[in-house]
């Protein structure tokens, strides 16, 4: 927009705006004030959050990794194809959002356990109650999140870019790389930041699929939920507080570096 | 026989409720095709037809003796710039001009950046190749995608509209551009254009086109002088289209028009093909240049005939007389000097008169 | 009783490289003792303990979609019954320790609550974990039905929560005058709450058993872990604030 | 794309989308399969079961649009304006995703009760414990998903689009009413869907704002927890599926009537 | 005194690195203002300024009088179309049309309606008008966007190249109806273009841009005919430029060309303001059109000089004969007729002459 002057609808939208940031400042300076400081650096030392530091981090960018190489195809093929039912398959990647992880835990382990156990099993691949279990969860919590934003991205592209890029001798497959993307990076640089938060605050699911076993499945949404069921909730509150620090701060380099909070 | 570079035979295309019909025409690679015709007329979908960009719903495609009818858009490797310019929003000038030699693993070859320097010159866009496409005005757009398409050589050029958006200066060096690419790299080029006189200095071949189908082609001169329906005449802005018919007398046939003009004997050529003329209702098609114009002092002669100047218009390159005689509307181009020379003014009375040579009839 | 499995004093037997591990699933409530005491187990029989938590419901669940693992250790008995019925318990033993549900108020106890009865006083504000979804609920309501104070006690109701944990956090945030939860939940949080323990003479405990399931392909060392968890587990309860008696 | 012939690319991508849509459908049938017939059928005739329907879909309602209000002025600030610390405050935003939302409860729990309780209650407005706790909690775990489509789409607008309304004599309010929602609104439609489907699944933090009291507070999400608590899994897969049945038919019909579905 | 109907005073905007430099104009409501620059002038970005779309740096805007530096865009109520034509995707083209009219609530108003479908009628897209956007040619999207832009009467028109994508046809219509818009209804239209004839034929002023500055404003034909600067020249594609110096004779200014060629007596109009001409290095300029050819034979005159033809094209309206003499190349514009008449050919010596009064000096 081009005026200095401030008319009362702009007003209106930067009062929403400031509220709600102020809201959200309260409410972490909240979560920081409420949390003690012993507690803080007794979690900090504690070897039970290196590991779940380090488990979350790795299986969180890995489920969002494997989300991409899902979503990519899905939203690419949804905003671009139409065949009978699409409204119903477009629909049908939305279930994970609509299901409580919970539910979603259970069809997983449904799934993963009766139906495809013991195929799963002499391939080694056991997923049930393992690391492995904890990418599953994951990546089905996050996957739909990024078809959803990736489809939107690539609805918004002109088709006839894409045309030129033929006619300048890309194959279809070099069309994607090297306009569609491109052409769609803000939205999928989005898509991804909220494949991989969401994944990283993901709970219900990894507790179900995986089950949360010390040292092993456990991530730091599983070791907050642990310190509070035995009651210490000073040191879930500055576990929570700590991974929140640490993925702002990534999301934070991930924007800048990548660009995406710089509006071209 | 010389090997065609393009051959299009009864091409279709349907587009939603329009569709192109039976297109057909061959090209050599020292042909330059410009393609003229009515905005909607569908001369984009024609060139994105070539390109592989729209399906056919019939007809096929030869390049070089090959069929091509089924080979994707990268596989033909045609050149093809949009009628807006469709840069890359994320890649700068340079990167976009590059983008090609880039789908090759060229981008860095020597020979493509020492090509694209030379058409960043010649095209007056060097200072701007670090510039990303936002930071560029209209014409500085197009110009870089004219680039893009042309970077690596492809054997076709397909461009549409080219040099809408680009100043006279600016439109004569990158047609030169266009004429020597054409003529040093022996590149076949197949041009949209709306500008009749691009067409007529660029154009070796002309295709004009009129609700999906070809209205008339040949070469630019012949259409532009001897169109073969009233619409062609029109569209090709033809200044003087008088209603008459033809008659026979001493042999020959000549046009009449309200029975006090006279015009003839009419050469073969001028005469619409497959059509016994005589008494038909007819129209004579007369250039506005090719209509001389004199003071009413001089005595009358065959072909000729008086009128008085309603109007006149004096442009940069010659003056328009718009003149009322013998019932109808008359239009004549002279050259500065000339009317100078004859020092009329409106209102006044004169003698018309045209060569038998530049008379064209065609069909009602 | 004693089943026909080695006995644990075989426990000071090497070592044993390449045996299978158990899986147990493991009221979340319970992690710090039974985490101590499958490392104890560990030591002593080299056969490592893989315990899943969760809430009981959930690890209900769990064995039963996948009809795998070995132990099943709920925070109380209602579980198991139900496990039972359905038939997924083998062999149980304990109690190991008790659920004994206990009253907390805020730091100073300002509502001045001194035995259960007060609860049904008016106006006040209770935090109570939910009556069929927690065990603790369970068991403190059949006292309430004792008493005949239900009614009044659901009318005081702020709010029901799903966790004994939750009941902590939420007077810890300044809601309510009282709540109830289990007495090895307020161990962590004595400096913030006050406990007011309830008359044993009324009060119901809800046993801590530990139970083997049919599932498990490793019956004789789940039994082994079983004897174990008999013998050794309720000095360890104790340690972390669970009560081994009722 | 415009070749009949399908390609390796894009046959990897049919693959894919074929392969997720297989997947999906083989979960749900799952589910539908695991659960028993007379669940099912108790579960519709009782009674706490059609309150929580009701309840839920009032309170998603309003929450996604509670969500919307707030989300299109701060998609539509990050989109347009550039200020000091605006990376920051857009990854301030995604705080909701990032947190299990146990924690986000706790964080709201804070603020509405010892910060802002006191105030709010003088206002006739308890939150905590309240069926307004229910829709506060839904809100917060939907917004962030809004506001971050909202930007993506408000993004890919091409500002002269804008320019040239305002030249026709549009107020910057009638210019964002009238050319900004229009052109953003595939995305804000999917936004929209996106943020519904959330506080229809959303758990943790509504059961830690305003508790799980039975016909009060008793989302569908939360039936399905407390029945999944009690070891009654039969019921909460039933209630689950019936659930998603429900979500997946009102999003077919809103994308449907919304023409979201159906590429223009 | 005539009101202005706008007033551009010292207008300064920066753009990127680029900036348009202390613009001052002003026209009346019965102006026809063009504006003619190379591409990248900064032509849109002037238009952008006026319609308040872009902030200013420096200067004043003022509209019949009232000062509208700082007025929002929607309460200037100028119309205004980009180059491009930015039609909105989820409006059909009646509703594109009548967006206008929807923002004072009278989308439904019947003279609304009524001007919609006259405008439509004219632009020739009455066929289009339940069609969405993206099934639409180039140039029927630019009518259009046209359209949509002259819908509600605004008191000033900012038209950034209307009429590029459109045929020979459809533009004659089109700038029929905006001359029929600018004088029946009193509407001010400022157009820019890169058709000279355009400019000519519609123009009642014009404005020439240089890199983001005034090179030369006034009537189109007197800055046809007597470019002040040698860009301003070359930019409107003055035939001929022929350096050279003026010297007195006999009282009167003559033009000096490599010894051999005087041209001349110079009227006064014809010489730069505020430059003593004598013995400084100009150049002389005279369109194509302005240069009579004649026969070889011919008597040699003042004013005139005998030259080679090296080149003959032949155009739709007008002949173009390149020719070389006296060391220079000299361009000579013919009607078709008169150069049949002449019946020369390329290679053979004719003799070139120009009134005086078509000489313009200009300083180099
Ligand atoms: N957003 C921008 N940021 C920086 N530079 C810009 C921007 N827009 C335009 N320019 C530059 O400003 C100059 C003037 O642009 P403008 O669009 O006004 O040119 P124009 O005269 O309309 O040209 P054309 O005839 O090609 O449309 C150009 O050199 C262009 O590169
Ligand atoms: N996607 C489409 N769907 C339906 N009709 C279309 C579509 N694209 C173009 N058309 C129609 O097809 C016809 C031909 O379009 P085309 O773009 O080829 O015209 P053109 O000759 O290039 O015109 P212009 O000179 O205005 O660019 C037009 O009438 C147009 O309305
Ligand atoms: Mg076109
Ligand atoms: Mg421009």
């Amino acid at each position: 927009m081009l005026t200095t002057r401030i008319n009362i609808f702009q007003g209106v939208f930067w009062l929403i705006f400031i509220l709600i940031t102020i809201f959200l400042v309260v409410l972490v300076g909240g979560l920081l004030f409420y949390g003690k400081w012993a507690a803080f650096v007794s979690v900090i030392h504690h070897p039970e959050f290196h590991f779940a530091v380090v488990f979350t981090l790795w299986t969180s960018l890995l489920a969002t990794a494997l989300a991409a190489v899902v979503a990519v195809p899905c939203g690419f093929i949804l905003s671009r194809y139409s065949f009978p039912g699409k409204v119903l398959i477009d629909t049908l990647m939305d279930i994970p959002i609509v299901l409580p992880p919970l539910v979603s835990g259970i069809a997983l382990l449904i799934l993963f356990g009766p139906v495809l156990g013991d195929a799963l099993a002499r391939l080694g691949m056991d997923i049930v109650f393992s690391t492995r279990g904890v990418v599953v969860a994951q990546w089905f919590i996050a996957t739909p999140f990024a078809i959803r934003t990736f489809k939107q991205a690539f609805d918004s592209i002109d088709p006839r870019m894409e045309n030129v890029a033929r006619t300048l001798g890309y194959s279809p497959a070099g069309v994607f790389v090297r306009v569609t993307v491109p052409l769609a990076k803000g939205g999928i640089l989005g898509g991804l930041t909220m494949a991989w938060a969401r994944a990283l605050g993901e709970f219900g699911a990894t507790a179900m699929l995986a089950g949360i076993t010390r040292l092993k499945t456990e991530t730091l949404s599983v070791a907050i939920f642990l310190n509070m069921s035995i009651g210490d909730i000073q040191f879930a509150m500055a576990t929570a507080v700590i991974m929140l620090l640490v993925a702002l701060l990534l999301m934070i380099a991930f924007k800048v570096f990548a660009g995406t909070g710089v509006r071209l | 026989m010389n090997q065609d570079l393009l051959e299009a035979c009864a091409l279709t295309v349907n587009v939603g409720k329009f569709s192109l019909k039976n297109i057909g025409f061959s090209m050599g690679p020292d042909d330059y095709v410009v393609i003229l015709g009515p905005t909607g007329c569908g001369k984009t979908v024609l060139l994105e037809s070539i390109a592989g960009l729209r399906l056919l719903n019939g007809g096929a495609l030869f390049l070089s003796g090959k069929e091509i009818t089924h080979l994707p858009p990268e596989r033909r490797r045609l050149g093809f710039a949009y009628q807006d310019s469709l840069l890359y929003p994320f890649l700068t000038v340079q990167e976009n001009i590059l983008f090609g030699a880039r789908a090759r693993g060229l981008k860095e070859a020597p020979e493509m950046r020492r090509r694209m320097a030379y058409l960043a010159e010649t095209m007056n866009i060097t200072h701007l190749l670090g510039r990303y496409p936002r930071f560029l005005s209209g014409g500085e757009r197009q110009r870089v995608s004219l680039a893009r398409a042309i970077l690596t050589k492809p054997p076709l050029l397909l461009l549409d509209e080219p040099l809408s958006s680009l100043d006279r200066q600016t439109r004569h060096a990158t047609q030169e551009l266009l004429r020597e690419i054409h003529l040093a790299e022996g590149i076949g080029i197949i041009h949209v254009t709306h500008d009749f006189s691009e067409a007529l200095q660029l154009g070796s071949h002309m295709l004009m086109l009129h609700n999906g189908q070809v209205e008339q082609a040949g070469k630019p001169r012949d259409i532009f002088f001897h169109p073969a329906t009233e619409f062609a005449a029109k569209f090709l802005h033809g200044e003087n289209l008088i209603p008459g018919k033809v008659v026979g007398r001493e042999g020959k046939l000549w046009f009449e028009h309200g029975g006090d003009i006279l015009l003839g004997p009419l050469p073969e050529c001028c005469l619409p093909k497959g059509l016994s003329p005589a008494g038909n209702s007819l129209t004579m098609f007369i250039r506005a240049g090719s209509i001389r114009l004199s003071r009413a002092g001089e005595a009358p002669a065959a072909n000729s005939w008086s009128a008085l100047i309603s109007d006149v218009i004096i442009n940069s390159t010659h003056v328009d007389v718009y003149c009322h005689g013998n019932g109808s509307s008359w239009q004549s181009s002279l050259s500065l000097a000339e009317w100078q020379g004859l020092d009329l003014s409106r209102g006044e009375r004169v003698r018309l008169s045209v060569d038998p040579e530049y008379l064209h009839v065609i069909p009602q | 009783g004693k089943s026909s499995s080695q006995p644990a004093g075989e426990s000071n037997t090497p070592p044993a490289q390449g045996k299978a591990p158990l899986f147990a699933y493991v009221g979340a409530n319970l992690k710090d003792p039974v985490s101590e005491l499958a490392q104890v187990y560990e030591q002593r029989t080299g056969v490592k303990v893989e315990l899943t938590f969760n809430n009981a419901g959930s690890l209900l669940n769990q064995l039963e979609t996948t009809k795998k693992g070995d132990i099943y250790m709920p925070g109380g008995m209602p579980f198991v019954e139900t496990a039972k019925q359905k038939g997924c318990i083998a062999e149980m033993v304990g109690p190991i320790a008790y659920h004994t549900p206990v009253i907390i108020t805020p730091k100073g106890n300002p509502a001045k609550i001194s035995k259960v009865q007060d609860l049904a006083r008016p106006g006040l504000k209770l935090v109570i974990p939910d009556k069929e979804a927690t065990a603790i609920g369970k068991t403190v309501f059949k006292t309430f039905d004792k008493l005949g104070i239900t009614g009044e006690i659901e009318k005081n109701a702020l709010t029901y929560v799903e966790t004994p944990a939750k009941v902590i956090a939420t007077l810890g945030m300044g809601q309510g005058d009282a709540g109830i939860v289990e007495y090895s939940n307020t161990y962590q949080n004595l400096d913030k709450l006050d406990v007011v323990e309830i008359d044993p003479s009324v009060n119901i405990v809800d046993q801590i058993p530990c139970t083997m399931l049919s599932y498990s392909d490793q019956q004789e060392q789940a039994k082994n872990f079983l004897e174990f968890m008999k013998e050794e587990g309720p000095a360890v309860f104790k340690k972390y604030g669970f009560k081994t008696e009722a």
